[in-house]
């Protein structure tokens, strides 16, 4: 029997020609819509998702309103079209409710709640196109799109996979081609200045010895999409503070 | 505690009765009819869901759940008729704007299925203390093609022409309940009626006088948390299934 | 004044009415409503039926499709009988999947048919193993009140009475099958079951042929199904206790409407 | 089919037996050209005839307001039940709300309908709706919906209509208040002709272009209006598949004109009622 | 009684809008002229010189509870604080759907309005009389029975007998002669009829 | 959104004078952007904002087997998914109604074979035929949704390529398709006829075209016709008011002219419209 395909080449490159340690080129931007009072837009290779942000505002349904406390409303949602084959309905199915809630369970961890007593806030993402790492393009675009809101946060909220190539080497940032031929998919959600880790899930099982090094792989990366998203930030802040003459820096 | 088998002929033989096997219902009860196995479970009386608010009595949720796949019409037919017969028999205007939830879960099928389903039902109530009007009984009589009749499913099934289920009350053996399969004539369903309730009287004549006490222990050992683990009081139900390791590990 | 008080008294309202031996619809207590019964007036049905008892009106409409026998009973075709309650009918009803109730009738209408055995599936079979008829029955309630049971059965044997299937030529060499629109024939429907609901009021006033009010008050139905001689069903789903005098004698009047309804279902 | 626990099953695929018919030879258009050429309807109407009209209101005694009507061999029924609370709303509308659901019987169509209510019965559940808003007078019932259900028994065309037709004299007969009574009329388009309440085999051959070749003409549609009398209102228009404007302006205007028909009927069932309670 | 009743249908135009005429219950106004929404029969009003044109349905009127209207409910849910009840008639207008409502602890008497005690007043299933309060919230009728002529009407005891009000805190049951404490409604006319 | 009547009076006015708010006559439309092909793996799509609405299009093949009834036939579904993104009120299952409803009118609107041609799509009679899936994602909601999404499709289709088939075998029941891998190997589909919609809105006694969400709350009552060349192939009214007859004859004239006119500089637009790299929305 023929082997699987081989993740990594001998030269040590990855089926679509990046090193182990490389992330896909991520492009975002911040503000994409008019209506939210926050939304961004993330490309992480050709996985695309775009956030929208409502809120702080009254809580919708009275009894779950908390005295102490906003209560965080995620919604995970894919196109029909993002994914090869058609999906039959956009959500509502198992995997989306557990990634809204994965996706709320990150963002508890850094937005500033005991801000907003009887308040509401909701983050809905929409997964435009699925090439791989799903999730953490979703909790990126969110951590944008809360910005963007001016919702306070206690610091940045990244997320990002790694996996195991050849049994040996950990690499960044799994792609969909990746991911279906095999390897164990290890997604990590953290808190990149601090180094907490909010969320983290694993696919398959792999060695317990190589959990360090994938988990710390994931953890860099975390880091390095954190000065990518950092930067759009800055430049979004600029470009909307040259605009206005920096009288007022919120959109 | 095991409700004795009663052994008064052979078709009660066939009967067997646990009571009080899980802990977290109000009232359980797994019943053996042959080897047809059902357990029921029953909670109550608990909080009652707006939409369902009864000013003057309580009402009564059946769910019934087959040994496999997905409930259907058919037990949909199970859980109203064993409901109408728990609001009958039951004293539910003690117990107004609040619910009695009777789980029924099929866990073996070789005939009987309604007739033994009812009666987990009964000894369930029975099990919880909740007040009844009266105790009730079911029994299912098989008619043969030749025109006999008989208190047990017959191994060859294509020799039979129909099926009566009746529901008797313990007081003075009346009909609460019936349900019938196949063409029959009138003598022959009072032929049924009548060899039906003689068994079933015999049998639950006998339950009913035992019935107090049996509600009594089980109730003053569930307050007192004593409940007793002694194995040599439990027979097990039938052998295979008492060796199993999974099984005992429910009833225990 | 005599609407409030059956409204916020119905019970007591109609125990006033009954000890004078009348019902509130001026029926007697053993009366039953008119039976009415329309066959055949939707031409888009291959059978139809509509029956109404007093209010209560249903109607029952017949579509056969070509379907394939089921591997287990290769000489058999199928008979799909459901009873729905739309909303329509009756405030009780709430739009969307059937509910508990509809269910619970689908099933003894499915019980009385397959009980009284006057259809023989082998005769909607076309060709063994390969082809063979299924008939859809669906019966609809449009007026819900009381003595459902009664107006259902009716309507599926009055409709399969009336039902005509046209001639197939099946080829089985080429697989292929032609239907000839021309040529129909009925089914061959080998006896009449009548079913007759009676209501326990007060566990010892027998209503026949109850309405909704008379139902939802009373402390028990019973349903007896009589086909031709024998009985095919005896439902009595809880509510007061019977004796055996009290079953015999609803037998003997159900035998008594048999022939009634018989003589009815003669004329057309 | 997927299977339905709630209901009995019937076998895993089942196809209806026309489609395996002798073929009968008849078209769209040879029906088209028989009827263009005599200049009469395959049923014996005139283009710009209806069809006979039964109305009968009050035929589901559980109903607050019910009525039962038929156009030729259509035969629809609709009841209104009493205004209940908006459920699953949490903030007061001093609005009511409409609730329509339209729905064939299986039985009702030549091809057997299924039990969930399919797309097209949705869009005609929401035409209805949209013609009955702006009949009842919403304001009075604050906080309130009224529902509203129609099934088709038998289903010959223009069952739309006749489904808008019977709600308007359920929701009088209910005490609904209603600004004025709805009247509702359907044509069919084909070939420049207007067939005024079409049957539905008239109506599937409007839904349809004739081969070209022979019928160069390309208007084919299936138009419905609802109409407030009195106000001259229309409170709902649809039209499906092609048409001109000159052509469309025709048809609009053969169908206010058919609306004022409908009335004197809806007027008679209505005055019936209110003389019957008079007098017990 | 009148003998000819005048009979409209809805979108009926009934008569001119001005200072004379004006709309009332089952009617619009549009563009100046008064129509039916109702089919029904017409009636005019004379109030303080203004006639107000009105039409009444034939049959049931859908009628929904405003401000004002006289109720009768019955109890089905107390605690501390209110008591919840279906309103089944509005005036003598019997509805089929029952509409939710509550009388909380303030509106039961007008008296010693702290002192109340909503077990004291009344019991799931009574029935009573109460008068509707401004509608505040979507779903849930206020109600009161802060009048003489308002609050419990039919009472059982917990023996199941009627209950015969002895005064208008109290009622008995004529079998056990057990007193129950009620805010009983005052006698008229109408309840005797009830209790007959 | 809700406006006082102060605000909607002065709405009314604006279009009373044939200025509205944001400085538009009454037949005119606020700017539209189009991107085409920027859903990768689609086989066409398109993006297109009209002013604050946002909707994205992409167009899915499968292959499927005729309807029985029409078996020369290919078949044409549409599927619109209003994303909460949009608004709060189409979480979970809000969207549905108004989902339905788009789906519904494009449904209607494509229905006649004059607008598309179906037959185009039959691979086998009877027994093969493409399906396409039009599926349509609302991003935003900023008014006159309707025509928006018309465009977008119609854009979405204009770009969708279908692949050709090279060979078919036929094994009793079994049917193999061949079908072309080389990309340039392909079929543009014709949407020359393909109708673009018009929502003429009723507002005090004139009516306009593009409606903002201001203007929809003040409208009595709106007819969106769908024009295919000079032909209505859908008209339908929407809203909760009624209207007079002679206003639907002059709503309809005005439908029919500003459709023509948008149809055709659309179908300009549509052939120029270059690829762009940096699509989508970082732009």
């Amino acid at each position: 029997m023929s082997r699987k395909k081989e993740l990594l080449s001998k030269v040590g490159l990855r089926l679509d020609g990046r090193r182990a340690d490389e992330l896909r080129r991520i492009r975002c931007k911040l503000g994409v819509f008019t209506q939210p009072d926050g939304s961004a837009y993330i490309e992480q290779g050709l996985t695309k998702v775009l956030a929208a942000v409502y809120g702080p505002h009254q809580v919708r349904s009275k009894q779950k309103a908390q005295h102490d406390t906003c209560i965080i409303n995620t919604q995970f949602s894919m196109a029909v079209f993002s994914t090869n084959e058609r999906k039959k309905r956009p959500r509502g199915d198992r995997k989306s409710t557990e990634l809204s809630m994965h996706l709320q369970q990150a963002l508890l961890a850094v937005i500033k709640t005991e801000l907003y007593p009887w308040s509401q806030i909701d983050v809905y993402v929409e997964v435009l196109h699925a090439d791989g790492g799903i999730y953490p393009a979703c909790v990126n675009a969110a951590t944008l799109a809360i910005i963007d809101a001016g919702i306070p946060i206690k610091e940045y909220v990244c997320a990002c996979t790694a996996s195991l190539g050849n049994n040996d080497v950990p690499m960044l940032d799994v792609s969909h081609q990746e991911e279906v031929i095999g390897g164990p998919t290890l997604t990590v959600a953290a808190l990149p200045m601090s180094g907490k880790i909010v969320l983290m899930e694993m696919s398959q099982r792999f060695h317990l010895d190589h959990l360090p090094k994938v988990l710390d792989k994931a953890l860099e990366g975390c880091k390095d999409i954190k000065a990518i998203l950092d930067e759009a930030v800055k430049k979004h802040i600029q470009d909307i503070g040259s605009s206005t003459g920096w009288a007022n820096t919120t959109s | 505690m095991e409700v004795d088998t009663l052994k008064e002929e052979n078709n009660i033989d066939r009967l067997k009765c646990d009571l009080g096997l899980l802990s977290r219902p109000d009232g359980s009860a797994l019943f053996t009819e042959g080897q047809t196995v059902v357990l029921a479970a029953l909670y109550g009386p608990v909080e009652v869901k707006m939409q369902k608010v009864l000013v003057e009595k309580a009402s009564i949720e059946c769910i019934y759940k087959p040994k496999a796949g997905f409930p259907c019409v058919q037990d949909r037919f199970k859980e109203s008729f064993i409901k109408n017969i728990c609001e009958t028999s039951l004293a539910v205007s003690l117990y107004p704007r609040s619910t009695i939830l009777v789980n029924i879960q099929e866990m073996q099928n070789h005939g009987q299925l309604l007739s033994c389903a009812i009666n987990a039902a009964c000894m369930a109530c029975l099990d919880s203390g909740i007040d009844m009007k009266f105790l009730f009984g079911s029994v299912s009589c098989f008619l043969m093609k030749d025109g006999e009749l008989s208190l047990i499913p017959p191994v060859n099934e294509s020799s039979i022409k129909g099926m009566f289920v009746f529901v008797f009350n313990n007081t003075k053996g009346e009909v609460i309940a019936s349900h019938t399969e196949g063409l029959f004539t009138a003598e022959q369903y009072h032929d049924a009626l009548e060899g039906g309730r003689q068994m079933g009287v015999a049998a639950y004549v006998k339950r009913g006088t035992r019935s107090p006490f049996v509600c009594h222990l089980s109730l003053s050992e569930r307050r007192g948390g004593t409940r007793r683990h002694d194995n040599d009081m439990l027979l097990p139900l039938r052998p295979e299934l008492g060796d199993h390791p999974g099984y005992r590990a429910m009833f225990f | 004044m005599a609407e409030q008080y059956k409204t916020l008294h119905s019970a007591k309202y109609y125990r006033d009415y009954l000890k004078n031996d009348i019902r509130p619809d001026c029926r007697q207590l053993s009366a039953f409503r008119p039976v009415i019964i329309n066959v055949d007036s939707i031409k888009t049905a291959d059978g139809s039926a509509i029956v109404k008892i007093g209010r209560t009106t249903v109607v029952c409409g017949i579509k056969a499709e070509i379907c394939r026998p089921k591997p287990e009973t290769p000489r058999q075709g199928f008979l799909v009988p459901n009873v729905d309650l739309p909303p329509l009918c009756s405030s009780k009803f709430k739009s969307g999947p059937p509910s508990d109730q509809a269910q619970v009738l689908t099933q003894i209408i499915a019980d009385i048919l397959e009980n009284s055995r006057c259809i023989n599936l082998e005769q909607l079979c076309i060709f063994p193993d390969k082809i063979a008829w299924c008939l859809y029955a669906d019966i609809i309630c449009l007026d819900y009140d009381g003595s459902l049971i009664d107006a259902c059965a009716l309507a599926l044997i009055s409709c399969l009475k009336v039902v005509t299937l046209p001639e197939v030529e099946y080829d089985p060499g080429l697989d292929k099958q032609q239907v000839n629109l021309e040529k129909r024939s009925p089914l061959n429907i080998s006896c009449t079951f009548v079913a007759t609901t009676f209501a326990i009021f007060d566990d010892k006033l027998i209503l026949s042929d109850p309405s909704s009010e008379e139902e939802n008050l009373s402390a028990g139905t019973l349903t007896v199904v009589t086909s031709d001689e024998e009985l095919c069903y005896m439902h009595k789903p809880g509510g007061s206790p019977l004796n055996e005098e009290q079953i015999t004698k609803f037998i003997s009047i159900c035998f008594f409407k048999l022939s009634v309804i018989l003589r009815n279902i003669a004329t057309y | 089919m997927p299977i339905d626990h709630k209901r009995i099953n019937g076998p895993e695929e089942s196809v209806p037996y026309e489609l395996f018919a002798r073929l009968s030879g008849i078209t769209s258009e040879k029906t088209f050209e028989e009827t263009q050429s005599a200049n009469i309807r395959t049923d014996g109407r005139k283009f710009d005839e209806q069809r006979k009209i039964f109305l009968k209101n009050g035929v589901v005694s559980q109903a607050k307001g019910s009525a039962y009507m038929e156009m030729g061999q259509t035969k629809v029924m609709v009841s209104v039940f009493d205004p209940r609370e908006i459920p699953n709303r949490s903030d007061y509308s001093l609005k009511g709300e409409i609730y329509c659901e339209f729905k064939f019987a299986p039985f009702s169509c030549p091809k057997r309908r299924l039990h969930q209510q399919d797309n097209e019965e949705k869009q005609y559940s929401s035409i209805m709706k949209k013609a009955l808003e702006s009949t009842v007078c919403l304001h009075e019932l604050p906080n309130f919906q009224v529902d509203i259900y129609a099934l088709v028994l038998h289903n010959d065309g223009s069952a739309l209509s006749a489904a808008i037709n019977a709600a308007g004299v359920a929701l009088a007969e209910a005490g609904v208040p209603i600004y004025d009574i709805v009247a509702s009329v359907t044509v069919g388009v084909q070939q420049g002709i207007n067939f005024l309440d079409p049957t539905l085999s008239e109506e599937q051959m409007c839904q349809t272009q004739l081969t070209t070749e022979k019928f160069p003409n390309p208007n084919h549609a299936v138009v419905i209006i609802s109409k407030l009398p009195m106000q001259q209102q229309l409170c709902q228009f649809h039209q499906t598949g092609y048409m001109s404007l000159d052509q469309l302006k025709s048809a609009l205007e053969l169908l206010t004109k058919t609306c004022e028909t409908i009335v004197p009927l809806v007027q008679k069932c209505l005055l019936s009622l209110v003389t019957n309670s008079i007098k017990p | 009684m009148k003998v000819d009743h005048l009979i409209c249908l809805p979108g009926e135009r009934l008569s001119i809008c001005n200072k004379t005429y004006t709309s009332g219950q089952g009617t619009y106004e549009r563009q100046g002229y008064i129509y039916s929404t109702l089919a029904g029969i017409v009636d005019v009003v004379d109030k303080d010189g203004v006639k107000v044109i009105e039409v009444h349905s034939s049959g049931q009127q859908t009628i929904i509870p405003t401000q004002g209207d006289i109720v009768t409910a019955q109890v089905y849910i107390i605690t501390q604080q209110y008591a919840k009840c279906f309103i089944k008639c509005i005036g003598n207008t019997v509805l089929r759907n029952p509409f939710k409502a509550v009388v909380r602890r303030e509106n039961v008497r007008a008296t010693e309005k702290d002192k109340v005690e909503i077990y004291k007043s009344f019991r799931p299933g009574d029935i009573i009389l109460a008068r509707v309060l401004p509608i505040t919230e979507a779903h849930m009728y206020q109600l009161s029975t802060a009048e003489n002529e308002l609050g419990v009407v039919i009472a059982h005891s917990e023996h199941g007998y009627p209950m015969v009000p002895i005064s208008w805190t109290e009622m008995q049951c004529p079998k056990s002669l057990v007193k129950e404490p009620r805010k009983v409604a005052k006698s008229t006319k109408k309840k005797y009829k009830f209790e007959k | 959104m809700s406006l006082c009547d102060a605000e909607k009076t002065f709405i009314l006015h604006g279009v009373k004078e044939n200025f509205r708010v944001d400085g538009r006559d009454r037949e005119g439309y606020r700017p539209i952007e189009l991107e085409t092909n920027i859903v990768q793996h689609a086989f066409g799509s398109a993006r297109l904002r009209l002013a604050n609405t946002d909707v994205l299009v992409a167009v899915k093949l499968e292959i499927d087997v005729p309807f029985p009834e029409r078996p020369f036939e290919g078949k044409l579904e549409f599927f619109v998914d209003c994303s909460a993104n949009a608004t709060p009120d189409f979480e979970g299952r809000g969207g549905e109604t108004l989902a339905a409803e788009l789906a519904n009118i494009l449904t209607s609107a494509y229905r006649s074979p004059q607008t598309f041609n179906l037959k185009k799509l039959c691979i086998l009679k009877g027994r093969k035929c493409w399906k396409i899936c039009v599926d349509i994602l609302i991003l935003e909601c900023g008014g006159n949704l309707f025509d928006a999404v018309s465009l977008a499709v119609k854009a979405a289709l204009h770009n969708s390529q279908i692949p050709l088939i090279k060979s078919i075998n036929i094994d009793g029941d079994n049917i193999e398709l061949n079908v072309s891998d080389s990309v340039f190997d392909c079929e543009k589909l014709d949407v020359a006829n393909a109708p673009v919609m018009v929502t003429v809105c009723k507002i005090g006694d004139q009516c306009i075209v593009d409606p903002s969400l201001a203007e929809e709350q003040c409208s009595v009552g709106s007819v969106v016709v769908a024009i295919s060349q000079e032909y209505f192939s859908t008209v339908t009214s929407i809203g909760k008011g009624s209207l007079h007859p002679r206003t639907m004859c002059n709503s309809l004239e005005l439908g029919q002219k500003v459709g023509i006119r948008l149809n055709k500089a659309f179908m300009e637009t549509l052939h120029n419209i270059q690829p762009d790299e940096d699509v989508g929305f970082l732009k």
